[in-house]
């Protein structure tokens, strides 16, 4: 399962590293890696079965409380 | 400018009535308010047109410029980024949303075994490379999905016609007032006022003078055929029209010609699909512009694919379980949306206003 | 450049999107491994609470052999000697148990999408519904248009019935149904009728009855054969009485569902071409009036005495033919009383009249309904008499 | 890589012997090249030499028109030259050579090329300029009618091999000065010669400057044939679909450059390309004009749809079959599901193999002899037909599937081979997704078609962006020719209106010859 993530995240690289690289778009490049390492990170959390928090659920509970729902 | 493409206004219309249609064409809205949800939706047309009206005056203010932009001349570079966050945001929680009820949807109906990261990576990789193509792409294919899903609500509207108990629409304004007012509003910021983050694409408009119009009539022919829809929903499921989930699907599902034309529900799953195609993809759009003009990128094409990842994560961990979306939907997404939906757009368009802004004088700040 | 990157991206999306498809395949059902459900029965033994449940299925090879599978000993077409319907029966104690464990003796999978009619048991029906009709109506294979009809014994017993033109028992039923209502004798009932009377609380819920009768064939043999019998009413989802054949068209009269169909009358038949009901419900002093309005036209298809028409003797035929229609209205509006079930709708009429009244009304329901003054006003018009217009014989 | 002898631009020299032995030199050792050694004037004194390439000249015309005047009329061309003080090759062009084109030339390079084209040189003792005659004419097929794009009332004309009948048979169609034929040589070793035919003053200028560039950039050896420029002009080359439009028929390029696109032929290629072209020509016939409105509509829209029924149906039936059996109805299902019992494969695979087999079927029966093809097709029918569905390997359902899907691929030419792969795409995908997957496909490929672009112009125009009047009179609905007022905006002629308005025929006022009753 995570060498199939893996995969995925290496081939999305692929694509577009590449194409930054020549064009020599350093910011583009660093914002890229920034994002998809905050999505390798997270994935790989999910395929390893840690649970992330609900975030729907965690405003929800956040604005009942405010509105007294 | 990092988006090179310019829509007419038609365009835009239809790319917005796509927008609106999006995931209510599924999930009719105001279904609380069961066989007067038309009346709701009619009332929250307008209070989503006024909505509408205040973003659409804001974003027209400043001729091709995108709210990102905005921010960062009315309330100056820091404050404007931060806001401009907010909005991004936003715009990512509502993909992933609208992803949500997708594969909700399909994993229900159609599809129970398929795993709910594979159909989100389907729909993700199809709008990505979309988003890819610009927004000129993204509505062309509005003009041609858009049209085809209204001919077809009508024509199942049409078959429908035979199973039709007008009884059930009756009596008229049953529901208390207030209940009404809310069902009213949670349907404002349903599909109607969702329409804020076109504040990303109507920078892009050929003619921007016409932007304004462009927008309330789309608006009000996506309301005329929820309307019509949702006349149509408890017309033929009568009192049921409240318990089902999807009551649109229900009730096509009633549709018996002769034996040859029935079992249509299909349209109604493709109606869905290609909908919600048209409205993540300008979810995305709008969040990794805004993303791109936020971090001074050249291109928002490189990070689409990390920023449509993030978006899948979002939904694979949005919720618990199906009835803490609802949850969610029905009861807390109408106070959740209104800072986005109004308030912010309404601050900004007063500062604006007050700062008069954009100045004049031609000389770009 | 950007066109060669765009187009090297969507190639790779194209071909990423294709490889994930090849890779599983999770929902596919290939219609051979389906057993395809025709006719669902539901019975419940009160004494045990076990619930059991028929399935007749569909055994597509027999249905009608193909001339290209050429074989010698299959050729024969027809119902004759090939069984095209398998029955297997399942108990359990919740519906969705029994359902589950025809997976302990079936070949393939159950696929309930094309039911055509679902058969309760009189007793499941009598103890209530509820938790079969929420299986039903929640399970996303369980379609609103499903007919309904209650069995007046054992569901069982109906599914079995090996009768008809139909290759398929279950689809001979829905016809019969269909017919029945077609020809204005009984309700037919889909799942969404049903449902919808039962979530309006204060509407019961009906449903034709089947019964099996047995008669001589030509060679001196027994037959089964299926017939509607009756209308079962329900209050909340108990089976709580059951209309005649009277009272069932008093009924369909009522709630405005009559399509063709004929009226006996002594001395003439006549054949219904339209009808329409209107219930006017009326508020005076706390006491609620209705008046049922029916306006219908017949044609004349059979008189009996040998006599030319005249106009005066269509003016008395329509008078008869308006007091019939009466008396079987009169009849089904006492019986409902009496049964205390309100299966013509009028409190949604009243609803939709005095909607503000209604709000205190609808916890009372049951102790207004049984005091409701119902009047009743036929109109009837005869409008063809047929292809001859003297008599034959004359007297 | 310019592997020939690079001939450097030489000019002649007044001796003859030099002038030969550099043509020789560059020209090689060829049995075809004829050097016809000669003397001229009255005395015969002076060495002349005719140069051809026999095979590409017309021979009568060669011994007719040149060698016979210049070797009978020396006293002629002695008196001329005596006279005037005119040069002698002057002379001879203007007065004894009865061949139409005579250009003259100083350089060598350009000799041989104009050689190489099948034209004569004609070379003189003493003289630094070189006679480049007219000359050409080889044995050339004779126009014949179309052979793939059939019309029942249209001309049976069609293009040749040949570059300048083709450029003739556009003229006669259009009498207009204004008719544009720019040409050009494309080929480091072919130099084939190219033409784009535009109408001046229809066709937008950039459109012409863009096709010129793009032509310009082709560096390559040889064009064979016209599908070589094609793909070297195409913007999106990796794209399933052509955006570029062929054509065989001289009225179909005519039409089509009237409305304002511009036409490319190439030497060699008895088919002429037009661009821009857009998704809605794939759906024209000329026939669809010749023919009255009415029915033409009908068969444009018939057309759209079996082009929609050959990509998806064996993916729908394919799908409904693995995925969504509650979406048949119910009879319908029992007897499919009848049909189905015993099949050993799964219904992707039948379809796949059926769909397979043919494509095999199709291209061999194309490949193969006229005569062998037919009974390629007789087996063919027999293997699909009859013999797959007895055996018990295919169901008899799927055969019908497969024969219409495989008819209506036929019906819209230009995207028969697209169709091709997206219909097994399709089949594919719904194997494995239902239609869910299937629209997701085609949701893929309709935005890959709305982002495509022909020579600049969107390529799914004018149905999106959405041109109201374009796309009611002549998209998939053709209007009466006499209301067809103006060109297709979306190509953005410079001159908008064809034809004047208000030309709706319509009975005589006051009929003279009426007669009375």
């Amino acid at each position: 399962m995570i060498a199939l993530l893996l995969m995925g995240f290496g081939i999305v690289a692929l694509i577009q590293i590449p194409g930054l690289i020549k064009k020599q778009w350093w910011r583009e490049l660093a914002c890229f890696t920034v994002l998809w390492s905050i999505g390798l990170v997270l994935s790989v959390m999910l395929a390893m079965g840690i649970t992330l928090p609900p975030v729907s659920t965690m405003i929800n509970q956040y604005i009942s409380g405010m509105f007294g729902i | 400018m990092l988006e090179k493409g310019r829509i007419s206004s038609f365009q835009l219309s239809v790319l917005l009535v796509g927008f609106v249609l999006g995931s209510s064409i599924i999930i009719t809205p105001g279904g609380d308010a069961g066989h007067d949800a038309w009346i709701a939706i009619a009332l929250g047309l307008m209070e989503g047109s006024l909505i509408a009206l205040i973003f659409t005056a804001l974003v027209l203010r400043f001729k091709d410029k995108t709210i990102i932009e905005i921010n960062d001349l009315v309330f100056g570079k820091v404050i404007g980024k931060l806001i401009s966050v907010l909005f991004l945001w936003y715009f990512l929680h509502l993909g992933a949303l609208v992803l949500n009820d997708y594969v909700h949807f399909f994993r229900l109906e159609l599809y129970p075994a398929t795993p709910r990261t594979v159909m989100l990576l389907i729909i993700m990789l199809v709008c990505a490379s979309t988003v890819n193509r610009g927004i000129e792409a993204l509505a062309r294919c509005s003009l041609i999905l858009v049209p085809l899903t209204i001919s077809v609500i009508f024509l199942v509207t049409m078959f429908l016609i035979p199973h039709f108990n007008l009884n059930n629409l009756m009596p008229i304004l049953d529901l208390p007032i207030g209940k009404l007012l809310w069902s009213a509003h949670s349907v404002a910021s349903f599909p109607f006022a969702e329409s804020v983050v076109f504040v990303m694409i109507l920078a892009f408009l050929n003619k921007s003078e016409k932007g304004g119009r462009a927008v309330s009539k789309a608006l009000i022919i996506a309301g005329l055929v929820l309307i019509i829809a949702s006349i149509r929903n408890s017309a033929v499921l009568g009192p049921m029209v409240a318990a089902y989930n999807y009551p649109s699907y229900q009730a096509v599902q009633v549709i018996d010609i002769r034996d040859i034309f029935t079992r249509l529900e299909i349209l109604v799953a493709i109606n869905f699909i290609t909908m919600g195609f048209l409205k993540i993809s300008v979810l995305l759009y709008g969040t990794v512009l805004g993303l791109a003009q936020v971090l001074n990128l050249q291109s928002y094409r490189p990070i689409i694919l990390p920023v449509g990842i993030l978006m899948v994560i979002l939904a694979l961990t949005n919720v618990a379980n199906t009835i803490e979306l609802f949850d969610f939907t029905h009861k807390i997404y109408p106070i959740y949306a209104v800072p986005f939906q109004i308030i912010i757009p309404l601050i900004t368009l007063i500062i604006a206003k007050l700062r008069q802004l954009p100045k004049t004088d031609g000389g770009m700040p | 450049m950007k066109n060669r990157q765009q187009g090297k991206i969507s190639l790779v999306i194209l071909l990423s999107i294709i490889s994930v498809f090849i890779v599983g395949c999770w929902d596919s059902r290939e219609l051979s491994t389906l057993s395809l459900i025709a006719g669902l029965g539901f019975d419940l033994d009160p004494a045990t609470k076990r619930a059991t449940l028929t399935y007749q299925s569909i055994v597509p090879s027999q249905v009608k052999p193909s001339p290209s599978m050429g074989g010698g000993e299959g050729k024969q077409t027809g119902s004759g000697g090939l069984q095209s319907i398998q029955l297997d029966h399942d108990t359990g104690l919740s519906p969705y148990e029994v359902l589950n464990r025809y997976t302990q003796h079936g070949s393939r999978i159950p696929f309930y999408q094309h039911t055509q009619v679902i058969v309760i048991g009189k007793a499941a029906a009598e103890h209530g519904l509820y938790p079969f009709l929420d299986t039903v109506i929640r399970n996303p294979a369980g379609r609103p248009n499903i007919l309904l009809a209650i069995s007046d014994n054992k569901a069982s017993d109906i599914l079995a019935v090996e009768d008809g033109m139909e290759n398929i028992q279950a689809v001979g039923m829905a016809n019969i149904i269909k017919l029945s209502a077609r020809f204005s004798k009984y309700p037919a009932v889909t799942c969404l009728d049903f449902t919808s009377r039962f979530i309006g609380k204060t509407t019961a819920p009906v449903a034709p009855i089947m019964g099996v009768f047995e008669e001589t064939g030509p060679e001196g043999k027994r037959q089964k054969k299926i017939r509607i019998n009756g209308t079962a009413v329900f209050k909340g989802d108990k089976m709580i009485g059951k209309l005649n054949e009277q009272e069932s068209s008093g009924l369909l009269w009522v709630i405005n569902q009559i399509e063709k169909g004929f009226v006996i009358i002594p001395e003439a038949s006549l054949e219904i071409i339209g009808s329409k009901t209107k219930i006017i419900p009326e508020l005076t002093g706390g006491k609620i009036k209705i008046t049922v309005e029916i306006e219908e036209e017949a044609n004349l298809i059979q008189y009996n005495n040998a006599r030319n028409i005249t106009p005066d003797l269509i003016h008395q035929l329509e008078k008869a033919q308006a007091r019939e229609i009466e008396s079987q209205v009169k009849a089904v509006i006492k019986k409902s009383m009496a049964l205390n079930a309100d299966i013509f709708d009028f409190g949604g009429a009243v609803h939709r009249k005095y909607k503000k009244e209604w709000k205190k009304m609808e916890p009372r329901w049951d102790d207004i309904y049984p005091t409701i003054e119902v009047s009743v006003k036929v109109k009837t018009r005869l409008d063809e008499i047929g292809d001859i217009n003297k008599a034959i014989m004359t007297e | 890589m310019k592997a020939t002898k690079k001939v450097s631009p030489v000019n002649l020299s007044r001796k003859l012997e030099d002038n030969l032995k550099n043509i020789k030199d560059s020209l090689g050792e060829s049995s075809d090249i004829i050097i016809r050694e000669m003397k001229i004037s009255s005395n015969a004194n002076v060495d002349a030499a005719v140069i051809y390439i026999d095979g590409l000249v017309d021979r009568d015309l060669v011994s007719r028109d040149i060698l016979q005047p210049l070797m009978f009329n020396l006293q002629f061309i002695k008196d001329k030259v005596g006279q005037k003080n005119s040069s002698l090759l002057g002379c001879i062009k203007s007065s004894v050579l009865t061949v139409g084109q005579v250009e003259t030339t100083e350089n060598i390079d350009s000799i041989i090329s104009s050689v190489m084209t099948g034209q004569t040189a004609m070379l003189a003792e003493g003289s630094i300029q070189a006679l480049v005659i007219d000359t050409k004419g080889w044995e050339k097929r004779a126009i014949e009618s179309p052979e793939n794009e059939i019309s029942i009332r249209g001309p049976k004309d069609s293009f040749t091999e040949t570059l300048r009948i083709n450029t003739a048979l556009l003229r006669r169609k259009i009498r207009d000065p204004n008719l544009s034929l720019v040409s050009m040589q494309i080929g480091q070793r072919s130099k084939t010669d190219v033409v784009i035919a535009y109408i001046k003053g229809i066709t937008p200028d950039n459109l012409i400057e863009e096709i010129k560039q793009r032509l310009k950039r082709i560096d390559t050896d040889a064009i064979l044939d016209i599908g070589y420029i094609e793909q070297y002009i195409e913007e999106n080359p990796l794209s399933l679909v052509p955006t570029v439009g062929t054509s065989e028929r001289p009225d179909v390029v005519t039409a089509r450059m009237l409305e304002g696109r511009a036409a490319i032929l190439v030497d060699g290629s008895p088919m002429a390309l037009t661009v821009p072209f857009l998704f809605v020509e794939g759906f024209q016939n000329p026939d669809d004009y010749y023919a009255r409105p009415f029915f033409a509509s009908f068969v444009r829209i018939i057309r759209l749809l079996g082009f929609l029924l050959s990509i998806y149906l064996p993916g729908i039936y394919v799908a409904l079959k693995s995925f969504h059996p509650e979406l048949f109805p119910t009879p319908l299902l029992i007897t499919v599901a009848a049909a189905r019992e015993g099949h050993p494969f799964p219904v992707v695979l039948e379809a796949l193999l059926m769909l397979i087999l043919f494509e095999i079927l199709r291209e061999a029966g194309l490949r193969l002899p006229r005569s062998l093809g037919q009974a390629v097709s007789i087996v063919g029918a027999l293997v699909i037909g009859q013999a797959a569905v007895s055996a018990g390997l295919v169901g008899a359902p799927m055969v019908i599937v497969v024969a219409a899907t495989a008819i209506a691929s036929f019906m819209v030419v230009p995207f028969a081979d697209t169709g091709a792969l997206f219909r097994l795409i399709m089949t594919i995908v719904a194997g494995f997704l239902g239609l869910f997957g299937m629209i997701i496909i085609s949701l893929e490929v309709l935005s890959h078609l709305a982002a495509l672009r022909s020579l600049g112009v969107p390529y799914l125009s004018p149905v999106t962006p959405l041109n109201t009047s374009d796309l009611i009179k002549d998209t998939w609905l053709r209007a009466p020719l006499w209301a067809l007022g103006s060109r297709p905006a979306f190509l953005d002629p410079l001159d908008k209106k064809r034809q004047s308005p208000d030309q709706k025929p319509h009975p005589p006022q006051n009929n003279p010859n009426e007669r009375k009753s």
